[in-house]
């Protein structure tokens, strides 16, 4: 099949939902273009599967390659391995769930959803590059509607919010930048000719210098996408200022190009840099998970509560890359996917109870799940999700993480994982008090003793990203078949000096 | 004269055609209803376009004096094609205009000057085109003559330049007294780097800074570009910027390039400078134009990447930011040229609420905006992305360290507009902006230069070959 | 029916039932619910007593050796090519004890609950969360892989979690449940580590192979135990470590502060979880990797010994002082679990000293009974008094007959007055601690008496002491007390529990259950007998003094022994040293650190920047003054400063 | 007068370009600021006089760049003193200082 059918679904939607009269129509032409999308990754994921078990050996699959810029080697040039297979499933579910959360935005309806659309087209685009240049193109494609969604339909402090969201991950990207333009000119004594080629690079080794050069910058980069301490304060300020579903996007996906940036650009392609610069990775993201949580304990609003676990829980993306062992690597990759449907899924709920109750203060709530059951029940399970407890996603990616990280055999690193390991208790305190004042207990506030519970799109959206999560983590063997080859690759590339 | 010398000057004397039409037509009282009359103008630049296309050849006039070559021709299509949007989209403002021929005829003048100056191969020729390139802008300046502000600017540019002519003359004055020649290509075989040299470079040097706005002989930008009429504040930051960093670069490659280890350095000074300066002098300003004018200064540090990378792709990145830059520029002079003539709004914070009845022009200011800001998927994206390449081609990676971080700065002012037109909200609503379909013609040519441009790489390749063709 | 179907739907049974009615029942037929909960559970109990049976005396036993059998096994999470969490589930004697007993008490609770229940508002989501508890249980008892049994510790963990938290309007029931999770899961970070120390060195997280490579001398015992940290092998870290699990779960101190406050939720849940299954879990475990412990680590068998024996006297010290009737039985629970825990501590592998390892899950098997006898006992008291408090209670033999004799039976039970189930399992232990090891030996003899002293002490007060008035005060309780002792849901598994507290007592429990899958045929020594049972009447007969007709001689010897008194009431005052150590200090301190730097230094740098940048941008514009000559100025100067650097600076770099 | 040199021309010549961005930095009148710049134009075109005789005595380009320089110098004051015109009409003075209306 053509890949490039998923960065076309995107873009024939955002302009059919240019062309549409109404909001009505906006709505369902996205939500009709989402599932579409979502049908698309479905099927590209049994294709996958099926031709991995026919036999075939090719690392990326469904390769195009198009001319772009001859004269720098610059091709629009994609494919696909599992593991960017598992995060466009992940896009496309958190998409659907975003359209579907988003229903009832009547601000600028049409706006609002071109802008969702392009964000994803953005993420879509980012994961099947396999071309340096055409990564960063869609990288940077998806900064601005994050600051449109955030400064336009946002609550709270939002214009400083979408400022410093859109300036910080501006600043990432410049650095990826840097990184890129070194990791070109540097290719050019491995490959012969400069190049962005994202395969040819790998298989010619870049010199060391070059390696040690780039690697900072890439992966700094990257880490300011994935909130990577200490570049994560736009997460919180961005995440609790945005819309439900902007929230949902940026934590669910946005973050997570960092995270699948750092992977498959800084230490596939620097490995021996990478093998230097490990200690560093591992020490900022263990200081993320643990500080993460910590700052998390001292939150009031739920989103904000949120955004710093997600600083948290992207630590563990990190922490795992950093550990370069194939299965930490492989957790990280699940963890990523983990993160984004539970995070997408905590969001939804905060964004749902605050549209009922208006107010995100945990103090000022309390005792919701009398009156509203079902979306207290889908809070308590995305907390729980968060905790990594069993039978969901984020315990399976946990676990793999840890299990990765105590392969490598250092102290240093040792005592890295074991305040990982630490830090799931922390979270666990953060999350049961946070839903134990919100859930349980007494009703606070009269006004909230009468309040709807979900409406069919908020419980459809609700469902989707709950089954994504339950398919993780009741049969997570699915995804590790698919992430393994992946991260065996990359591992390759590791291990060969 | 045989047929040569029409088609190698063709693009000069139709201009010189154009202006003498205008000339008969306004002698003729033809020009006395003003609709008729831009109607007719308007088909000529258009007609004047198109022809650039045509029987272009490369080659040399009045013994060197005049040289012209593909990627000029390329130049001076993107001249004509940034001349007829202005035009284009100044429409509803001339509809109101008084001397609207006087206004062509200055500002054909002006474009011829810097015609000339494209092509020029000698410096007698250099500095006149020079001047008959800056001295009709300046009248242009003044062309609100009952704004206080127009003759201000005005009267800042012309004494600005004069100042600053006279400076690079007095660098020619010596060029001319060490190697005995104004001739570009007999001056390149003699320039030494004699410290006297070094000297009259810096001058000249200066005397193009100066008309690119490189910081510090950029001062009279902002003051100059708020005063003017909208339509020639985009002439002088469009054409005018697109002439002379041409210009220098094809002086920089050709008559100094044996100075390359002075003026290199030079060049990187000043780019830090520009880049920075511009950038952060953009982030206070409150008035639109005088952000725009900051902005296009920073735009300059970018450019000058292009041409101190002495590169062919170099070269050929910055004709293609050039092209890009006109798209863009116009488009946003165009939205704000609107504004400012219907509404008399020309702050950022004026702007605020201006979406909600003008959706289509903040869309085309926002993607205008975000071409400048180099923000994917609008060209201005792979504009700066060459320049940097370019620049990073070189290996100077302070130089890019520092004009990638002000990119960040640049998206800040950049945001601070969209921010005021979707964002922030107002007590009064804005009113909803007429716009005529002339006006609309123009705007759509642009985002559509802005949207397609980068995306198709033909353009690029295109832009290349002519660099290639002429090494 | 097959063992590897069978012991597929033992677990899965009640899943389905919580899944049914957790997405369908509770909305659709919430009274029916109960019924149909118990109705599986009854499916389930019966499945698995069959395949229990099936496996002591058909099956399982090859060359008078109890096997261990996989009955099923799958891949579920391959962490690399040796290492990966398999789900399957084990059969050997201690996996198949554990499943009656989880399955009967489940079902026993799940018949009391129908009348316990009868009429809350969330009474399907009640059962609901049975179900998925008592999968959990099973999942967790049938583990054949570390990992595995670590999912379902965290699964009893939450389904603890939410039925503590039943009455979630309750603020207490919220504190409570949130304390349990988070100190188990405290405990169970420990585990964790543990689990991924004991993996690294061998490679393996299946619990055979584990085994095997820790018990066989070979390159991963020789590996683990050369390598340390801070001068403790490797070895002795892993154990350790998933001890903390265990003691977490199993509420041994430091780590027994929920199961006090876990007394919050509804009584028959307690009965369940806090009593009779979950909180034996740590025993389990450890009688999991008992061979590893045993044979490898015998410094870890100590710890667990001491800390056994410190926990069940501790308990048992508190509980002569608490008021709450349900804290007196959560307190002795601990203490029983101490019991167990010092008994597994004391055994040797195989044979003779296996014994405190038989004796372990005997004691095991009938605390299930009589505890969970207890709790519902006094679950039918809190029913009829609406009161948790034993001040309030008094002279209630007459008013609740049949409840009365079974709570005496189940007292006099786990006081191990000869007869009754306790006292044979409680012999088995002291002997085996008798043989190995004297402190513990004479704590076990005086936590037994002290046992006896408080169990009668709740008894008395209960049932005899003042006459029974009730609190009309208590105004909307009032009305209620009309409606008798209890339904017959009720009474019914009080009083199949009361007979088992008796029989199963007499069961050979060496026969099935020993360390190394042999008989163990242990002898009952009267001599040694001697001591504890007189100890125990006596302290039944002092409790009797003291309680039996309300007078003031307790008050006086709280009086003379006032420390310690004061100090056991406030339970030594654990929690609130927890309570300043973590919240206080580490979140409060620690939290308040982070938020700090985040928003003064991290957030701080970023708005520095700005500002930095606005202060620049505005110093530049000042350069902009508006005079066409400051502009020339500027001009010039430029023009002058590159002639400066280039014409006479230039040859100087 | 075989003892006036080219050094002496080029003095003269500094003199005048120094003298006239001197004036054109401080004489406030904008009439005034013209003429300084009209002094630094006649620096220049001393110096290309000066170089063409005493250098390169066989070529016409210094004499040539020099009538053209007079010329343009001429064009320009033309428009400086137009558009200077226009603004005393709009402001009533011709001091530079007072036309700073656009600043910052």
């Amino acid at each position: 099949m053509s890949l490039s059918i998923l960065i076309i679904i995107p873009l024939l939607t955002a302009l059919a939902v240019i062309f549409c009269r109404n909001a009505e129509q906006v709505k369902w032409t996205s939500l009709f273009g989402s599932v579409a999308q979502l049908a698309v990754s479905g099927v590209m994921f049994f294709q996958y599967n099926a031709l991995r078990k026919a036999g075939e050996v090719a690392q990326f699959v469904f390769e195009e390659k198009h001319t772009w810029f001859s004269f720098m080697n610059i091709n629009y040039h994609i494919g696909v391995d599992g593991i960017a297979i598992a995060m466009i499933l992940l896009t496309a579910f958190v998409v659907v769930a975003g359209v579907l959360v988003s229903w009832n935005v009547s601000h600028l309806t049409k706006e609002f959803y071109l802008l969702l659309v392009l964000l994803s087209t953005g993420a879509y685009g980012f994961f099947i590059s396999l071309d340096l240049f055409t990564m960063f193109f869609f990288l940077e494609l998806a900064v601005i509607p994050k600051f449109l969604l955030i400064g336009i339909w946002g609550s709270g402090n939002k214009e400083y919010s979408a400022m410093k969201l859109a300036l910080m991950l501006m600043g990432g990207s410049a650095l990826v930048l840097m990184g890129l333009l070194i990791v070109y000119f540097g290719s050019a004594a491995s490959c012969g000719a400069p190049t962005y080629n994202l395969i040819e690079i790998a298989s010619h080794r870049l010199d060391f210098s070059t390696q040690m050069f780039a690697f900072p910058f890439l992966f700094a980069g990257f880490g300011v996408f994935t909130a990577m301490f200490p570049f994560h304060t736009w997460a919180p300020d961005g995440h609790s200022s945005a819309p439900t579903a902007a929230s949902m996007f940026l934590a669910g996906i946005s973050m997570k190009l960092g995270g699948y940036g750092c992977l498959r650009v800084a230490v596939y392609l620097l490995p021996d840099a990478a093998h230097e610069y490990s200690w560093i990775v591992v020490l900022l993201s263990a200081i993320a998970i643990f500080y993460g949580s910590f700052a998390t304990m001292m939150q009031k609003d739920l989103k904000y509560i949120n955004a710093y676990s997600s600083v948290s829980h992207c630590g563990f993306v990190l922490l795992g890359i950093g550990m370069l062992t194939k299965t930490a690597i492989t957790g990280a990759v699940m963890q990523m996917v983990s993160h984004g449907l539970m995070t997408a899924l905590f969001f939804a709920a905060i964004g749902m109870i605050y549209e009922r109750t208006h107010t995100r203060q945990v103090e000022k709530l309390g005792g919701l799940l009398k009156v509203i059951p079902f979306l207290s029940t889908i809070f308590v399970i995305a907390g729980l999700c968060s905790l990594g407890l069993p039978g969901l996603s984020g315990f399976v990616a946990e676990m793999t993480v840890f299990q990765g990280a105590w392969q490598r055999p250092e102290t240093f690193y040792r005592l890295a994982t074991i305040l990982g390991c630490l830090s799931i208790v922390v979270t666990a305190v953060y999350i049961l008090r946070a839903s134990g004042k919100v859930i349980m207990g007494p009703i606070v506030d009269e006004h909230h003793t009468h309040l709807s519970d979900a409406r069919w799109n908020e419980k459809l959206a609700s469902v989707i990203l709950l089954l994504a999560i339950l398919a993780i983590g009741t049969a997570p063997f699915w995804l590790t078949d698919l992430l393994n080859p992946g991260s065996e690759l990359i591992m390759n590339q590791l291990t060969a000096r | 004269m045989d047929m040569n010398f029409f088609i190698l000057m063709k693009p000069e004397l139709l201009l010189t055609g154009l202006i003498f039409i205008i000339m008969f037509a306004k002698i003729a009282n033809l020009a006395e209803n003003n609709g008729r009359f831009l109607i007719l103008v308007n088909t000529l630049l258009v007609l004047n376009f198109v022809a650039g296309f045509f029987m272009n050849q490369e080659g040399t006039l009045f013994s060197g004096m005049y040289i012209t070559s593909d990627s000029m021709a390329f130049e001076k299509n993107i001249l004509n094609g940034g001349m007829m949007l202005i035009s284009l989209m100044a429409y509803d403002w001339m509809m109101r205009c008084k001397n609207t021929p006087e206004y062509y005829m200055l500002l054909l003048s002006a474009q011829l000057g810097m015609f000339f100056l494209i092509s020029s191969g000698n410096f007698l020729m250099f500095y006149l085109a020079m001047e008959l390139a800056t001295i009709p802008l300046a009248a242009l300046s003044n062309f609100d003559l009952d704004r206080p502000k127009s003759s201000e600017a005005a009267f800042k540019s012309i004494m600005s330049s004069a100042f600053a002519s006279a400076i690079m003359l007095f660098g020619l004055s010596l060029m001319y007294g060490t190697t005995g020649t104004l001739d570009f290509a007999e001056m390149q075989m003699l320039v030494t780097g004699s410290s006297l040299q070094v000297l009259a470079f810096i001058f000249v040097f200066a005397g193009i800074a100066f008309k690119l706005s490189l910081v510090p002989f950029h001062l009279w930008t902002a003051d100059v570009y708020e005063g003017s009429p909208v339509p020639v504040t985009a002439t002088l930051a469009v054409i005018s910027k697109a002439t002379f960093i041409f210009v220098f670069m094809s002086t920089m490659f050709t008559v100094f390039a044996n100075f390359f280890m002075v003026w290199d350095k030079v060049v990187m000074i000043s780019i830090i400078a520009t880049i920075t300066i511009g950038n952060f002098m953009a982030v206070r300003q409150t008035n639109l134009k005088r952000v725009l004018a900051f902005s296009s200064i920073a735009q300059m540090g970018y450019l000058l990447l292009g041409v101190a990378s002495t590169s062919v792709q170099g070269a050929s990145s910055v004709l293609y930011f050039m092209l890009i830059y006109v798209f863009s520029s116009v488009a946003i002079f165009a939205v704000v040229g609107l504004i400012f003539y219907q509404t008399g709004k020309e702050d950022v914070a004026d702007l605020r609420g201006f979406y909600k009845n003008n959706k289509l022009l903040s869309w085309v200011m926002a993607v205008a905006l975000f071409s400048l800001a180099g923000i994917p998927p609008t060209a201005g994206f792979f504009g700066k992305y060459f320049l940097l390449t370019s620049g990073a081609a070189k290996g100077d990676y302070i130089v890019l360290t520092v004009a990638i971080l002000n990119m960040i700065v640049s998206l800040y002012y950049y945001l601070r507009i969209v921010k005021a037109m979707f964002i922030d909200k107002s007590e009064n609503d804005f009113e909803r902006i007429s716009v005529s379909p002339i006006v609309t013609v123009s705007i759509v040519v642009c985002i559509a230069g802005v949207l397609l441009t980068g995306m198709s790489g033909e353009v690029y390749e295109q832009i290349k070959s002519l660099f290639l063709a002429s090494n | 029916m097959s063992d590897s179907l069978a012991l597929l739907l033992v677990p899965a049974l009640p899943l389905a039932a919580f899944l049914l009615i957790f997405l369908v029942g509770r909305v659709y037929f919430p009274k029916f619910s109960g019924i149909l909960g118990t109705v599986i559970m009854l499916a389930t109990t019966v499945i698995s007593m069959a395949t229990a049976y099936k496996y002591f005396f058909v099956t399982g036993k090859v060359d008078g050796v109890y096997q261990h059998l996989i009955a099923f096994k799958f891949t579920w999470l391959p962490f690399s090519e040796n290492v990966s969490i398999d789900m399957g589930a084990i059969m050997d004697p201690i996996s198949m004890v554990m499943i009656c007993v989880v399955t009967f008490i489940s079902l026993m609770v799940h018949i009391y609950s129908l009348g316990y229940m009868k009429g809350e508002d969330r009474f399907a989501i009640y059962y609901s969360y049975l179900g998925l508890f008592t999968f959990s249980m099973l999942g967790l008892v049938l583990s054949t892989n570390i990992f595995q049994i670590y999912i379902f510790w965290e699964l009893v963990g939450v389904s603890s979690f939410l039925l503590i938290g039943y009455y979630f309007d309750k603020p207490s029931a919220v504190a409570a449940s949130k304390k349990a999770f988070i100190v188990t899961r405290f405990a169970d970070a420990g585990f964790l580590i543990g689990i991924l120390v004991l993996s690294y060195y061998t490679g393996t997280l299946d619990f055979e192979t584990m085994i095997a490579r820790l018990t066989v001398p070979g390159s991963e015992l020789t590996a683990i135990t050369t390598a340390g940290f801070l001068g403790v092998s490797a070895l002795t870290w892993g154990l350790m470590l998933v001890f903390m699990g265990g003691a977490g779960k199993s509420a041994m101190f430091p780590l027994h502060i929920w199961l006090p406050d876990a007394m919050e939720g509804p009584t028959p849940v307690s009965a369940l979880i806090h009593a009779a299954t979950m909180v034996v879990a740590g025993v389990y475990l450890v009688a999991r990797l008992f061979p590893i412990f045993a044979i490898s680590c015998p410094v870890g068998l100590d710890v667990v010994a001491y800390i056994g024996v410190f926990s069940s006297m501790f308990a048992a010290i508190i509980a002569c002082t608490q008021t709450d009737i349900k804290r007196v039985l959560a307190y002795s629970t601990m203490s029983q679990i101490g019991y167990m825990m010092f008994a597994l501590g004391v055994a040797g592998y195989g044979g003779e000293n296996g014994l405190g390892f038989t004796a372990s899950f005997f004691h095991l098997f009938t605390h299930a009974m009589f505890k969970a006898l207890l709790f519902l006992g006094a679950g039918a008291v809190i029913h009829y008094v609406h009161s948790n408090d034993m001040r309030d209670m008094g002279g209630l033999r007459k008013h609740m007959p049949v409840t009365h004799i079974a709570f005496l039976i189940a007292c006099l039970a786990i006081a191990g007055v000869p007869g009754f189930a306790g006292f044979f399992s409680k012999e088995e232990i002291l002997t085996a601690a008798h043989n190995s090891n004297p402190i513990i030996y004479w704590c076990a003899i005086a936590t037994a008496a002290l046992t006896a002293f408080y169990m009668f002490r709740l008894y008395f007060n209960i049932f005899w002491n003042k006459e029974y008035h009730a609190h009309h005060s208590d105004s909307h309780h009032g009305d209620d007390h009309h409606h008798g002792e209890a339904p017959w849901s009720m009474k019914a598994p009080l009083i199949i529990l009361a007979l088992l507290s008796i029989a199963t007592g007499y069961i050979p429990f060496g026969n099935f259950v020993s360390s190394d899958g042999q008989a163990l045929h242990s002898e009952f020594h009267l001599t040694s007998a001697i001591l504890p049972v007189s100890l125990a009447i006596g302290a039944i007969i002092v409790a009797m003094l003291f309680y039996r007709k309300k007078n003031a001689v307790p008050d006086k010897i709280a009086g003379t022994i006032k420390g310690v008194y004061t100090g056991a009431l406030h339970k030594f005052y654990i929690d609130e040293l927890y309570l300043f150590v973590t919240k206080k200090l580490i979140f409060g301190i620690g939290g308040t650190i982070a938020a700090w730097f985040d928003k003064n230094v991290v957030d701080g740098v970023v708005n520095f920047s700005a500002t930095v940048g606005e202060n620049f941008s505005d110093t530049l514009k000042k350069m902009q003054n508006g005079k066409v000559q400051s502009y020339a100025m500027y001009f010039f100067t430029g023009v002058l400063g590159f002639v400066l650097l280039f014409v006479f600076l230039w040859d100087k770099f | 007068m075989s003892d006036i040199g080219l050094g002496h021309f080029l003095i003269v010549s500094t003199m005048l370009f120094f003298i006239g961005i001197y004036g054109f930095m401080t004489r406030r009148n904008m009439i005034t600021m013209l003429m300084s710049v009209e002094l630094i134009l006649n620096a220049c075109n001393i110096n290309f006089i000066a170089f063409n005789k005493f250098l390169f005595p066989n070529q016409l380009d210094g004499v040539f760049f020099t009538l053209f320089v007079i010329a343009i110098a001429a064009a320009e004051a033309a428009v400086a003193i137009a558009i200077i015109i226009n603004l005393y009409r709009n402001r009533k003075s011709i001091d530079a200082e007072d036309a700073d209306m656009m600043r910052l």
